[in-house]
């Protein structure tokens, strides 16, 4: 319970970056811790206390193992969500970028302000 | 980017080899040991992010042009999506058709692994697209100048 | 082993903090890559190893990416009047936000005591059905491989948005 | 040759990688050290111009091991000295020492040695120069701050790589 508690509260700050910050980079930054939450809370779910990774070794009891192995399925859909997170990273860089070019500033409410 | 030091460049010379090998391990193994296709190719883009940092942007663009690489990225899509419906020459969507051999062994598990190596080849070679099309496109200006006329 | 994880988490929520709340952008982004590192270690704590490699590769590489865009550029923002609408929005949600999770997390399964109808099945069947010994593996690309394939679309779609966004006002 | 010489190292990497002598895994070896060593085949480094594989070679550089730890041990002793002494006895500076080694592979190695021991570290490598920061610059003389910097290991890397 304790745990799950933790990411929640990784998954505000982040929410709070996203929505209080003004500089751009920190919104990004907001983003990524987001993502850190919902990868980690994931993983809490699946965990088994005293569980083994499920990966088998040599020579061992599958009806053994299979009562002692952590959820593989959480796992298998964490590794893409990480890589989709990274290229959402990139595309989120790739306009701020775009965004300095064209108004110099990274800042949002200088970048609303100079709109007109 | 200009690229670093003679220590750096030299080192790069000697680690991206391997660097290159222990990718390719990653992927091969991923249905043995932990790793896979998504990992292995972050770690393959990392090692062509080491010579872009040592020796600048040109070197890499001039061993993998855009071109090159955009053909390779779609190759590994494809190569993807054909497994996937390959598996309908012996029933449904994604069926691992292939002969599945025994565990521990390098070749065994149907199609893993030819997916595996796929996946290696797409998320590595996209990530090294975006990363070239960061450093390239962007040279920055002050607002209001405009970038001077070039290549 | 628990108390190590609980540090572990709680190291990771300071570091938030403070890459949220700091003024240098370089020590935010170094701070995001710390937490990024412990998260690895967290999830080799937590049974996964093939995660902790992923995440270590990744953050290594969205490092770069974040210190490129902020290299040499500070926050300029000056925090003269702080946004009180918006604070105070984030603040009654993270509060109610907290309660709401705190009574749904009492219907979850415990922590440690995952609920594993659909795995079992997986671990029981998966070697004689697959072959594969690593069952993450044999999950991605084979029970579910339907979802990464998704999932490889959705990369590849956000890598082309990425390059056409940054591609110089089209082709002269 | 440098490339064979590549591939071999990467073929002995990969055995120690997977450990096992299993056909299948040996021929996946064999086709991913070639295709290692094709991808970075114009970055490798060149072999020694003369005799690259002279035994003589290899017992200078068993020679430079124990020799490189020696002085790595002295210099941790040294600095360990100026730190915990009270006055803090260090003059630090960075000096401009010369080196008569010409590869390129040859200079990394001295340029790593020389950061590897304590109170000295290589900032930057510059043609035949190296600029090197010291904790505690003894003498101003140029001459001087080469032997005791540079020759202690030069004399041995030489032999080694050229």
């Amino acid at each position: 319970m304790i745990p799950y508690l933790f990411a929640t509260a990784m998954l505000l700050i982040g929410l709070y970056a996203i929505v209080a910050r003004r500089n751009l980079i920190k919104i990004v930054i907001g983003v990524a811790i987001t993502e850190y939450a919902v990868n980690l809370f994931l993983i809490l779910l699946g965990y088994r206390a005293g569980g083994i990774p499920p990966i088998l070794s040599k020579g061992m009891d599958l009806n053994k193992f299979a009562a002692n192995s952590v959820d593989p399925l959480p796992q298998a859909l964490t590794v893409t969500s990480i890589v989709i997170g990274l290229g959402v990273i990139a595309l989120l860089v790739a306009l701020v970028l775009r965004l300095y070019e064209k108004y110099g500033t990274l800042d949002e409410s200088e970048i609303k302000r100079l709109k007109g | 980017m200009k690229g670093m030091s003679l220590i750096v460049r030299t080192i790069a010379r000697v680690v991206t080899t391997f660097i290159i090998l222990y990718s390719a391990y990653i992927v091969v193994y991923g249905h043995i040991t932990p790793g896979g296709g998504f990992p292995g190719g972050v770690i393959l883009a990392l090692g062509i992010m080491l010579l872009m940092l040592a020796f600048g942007k040109d070197l890499p663009l001039r061993k993998l042009p855009e071109g090159r690489a955009s053909v390779l990225d779609c190759l590994g899509a494809l190569g993807f999506w054909a497994i996937a419906l390959l598996g309908f020459t012996a029933g449904y969507f994604f069926l691992n058709f292939l002969g599945k051999g025994e565990p521990f062994r390098l070749v065994s598990a149907g199609t893993m692994p030819l997916s595996n190596i796929f996946i290696g080849i797409k998320v590595g070679v996209s990530l090294f697209a975006v990363l070239t099309a960061l450093s390239v496109y962007r040279r920055f200006y002050p607002p209001g100048e405009e970038p001077p006329e070039e290549d | 082993m628990e108390v190590l994880l609980y540090a572990l988490l709680g190291f990771m929520v300071v570091g938030c903090i403070i890459a949220v709340e700091i003024k240098d952008l370089l020590s935010a982004v170094v701070s995001v890559g710390i937490v990024g590192i412990c998260l690895s270690v967290v999830f080799l704590f937590l049974g996964a190893p093939d995660i902790a490699i992923v995440q270590v590769v990744v953050e290594t590489l969205c490092l770069i990416i974040l210190l490129r865009a902020t290299v040499q550029r500070d926050d300029t923002t000056i925090y003269k009047y702080i946004e009180s609408f918006a604070v105070a929005t984030i603040l009654i949600f993270s509060g109610v936000f907290m309660v709401l999770a705190y009574r749904a997390f009492k219907d979850l399964p415990s922590f440690g005591h995952p609920l594993m109808t659909v795995s079992q099945e997986y671990l029981r069947e998966g070697l004689a059905k697959t072959k594969a010994v690593n069952f993450v593996t044999s999950v991605l690309l084979d029970f579910r491989a339907y979802d990464t394939l998704g999932e490889a679309t959705v990369l590849f779609v956000s890598i082309l948005g990425a390059i056409a966004v940054l591609r110089r006002r089209g082709r002269r | 040759m440098k490339v064979f010489v590549t591939y071999l190292a990467a073929f002995v990497v990969w055995l120690l990688l997977t450990w096992s002598l299993d056909p299948q895994e040996v021929l996946a070896g064999l086709a991913v050290s070639a295709l290692a060593t094709y991808l970075t085949r114009d970055l490798l480094v060149e072999l020694p111009p003369s005799k690259p594989f002279h035994p003589k070679r290899y017992l200078w550089f068993l020679y430079y091991i124990p020799v490189f730890f020696w002085h790595m041990l002295r210099a941790n002793l040294d600095v360990a000295y100026r730190v915990l002494h009270p006055e803090v006895p260090i003059r630090p500076g960075i000096v401009k020492v010369r080196t008569n080694l010409k590869r390129d592979i040859s200079k990394t190695m001295l340029a790593n040695s020389i950061t590897l021991t304590p109170g000295t570290l290589t900032v930057d490598v510059v043609g035949d120069f190296l600029y090197v920061h010291w904790i505690n610059v003894r003498t101003d003389d140029p001459e001087e701050q080469t032997r005791i910097i540079v020759r202690r290991f030069e004399r041995i890397l030489k032999e080694v790589f050229e």
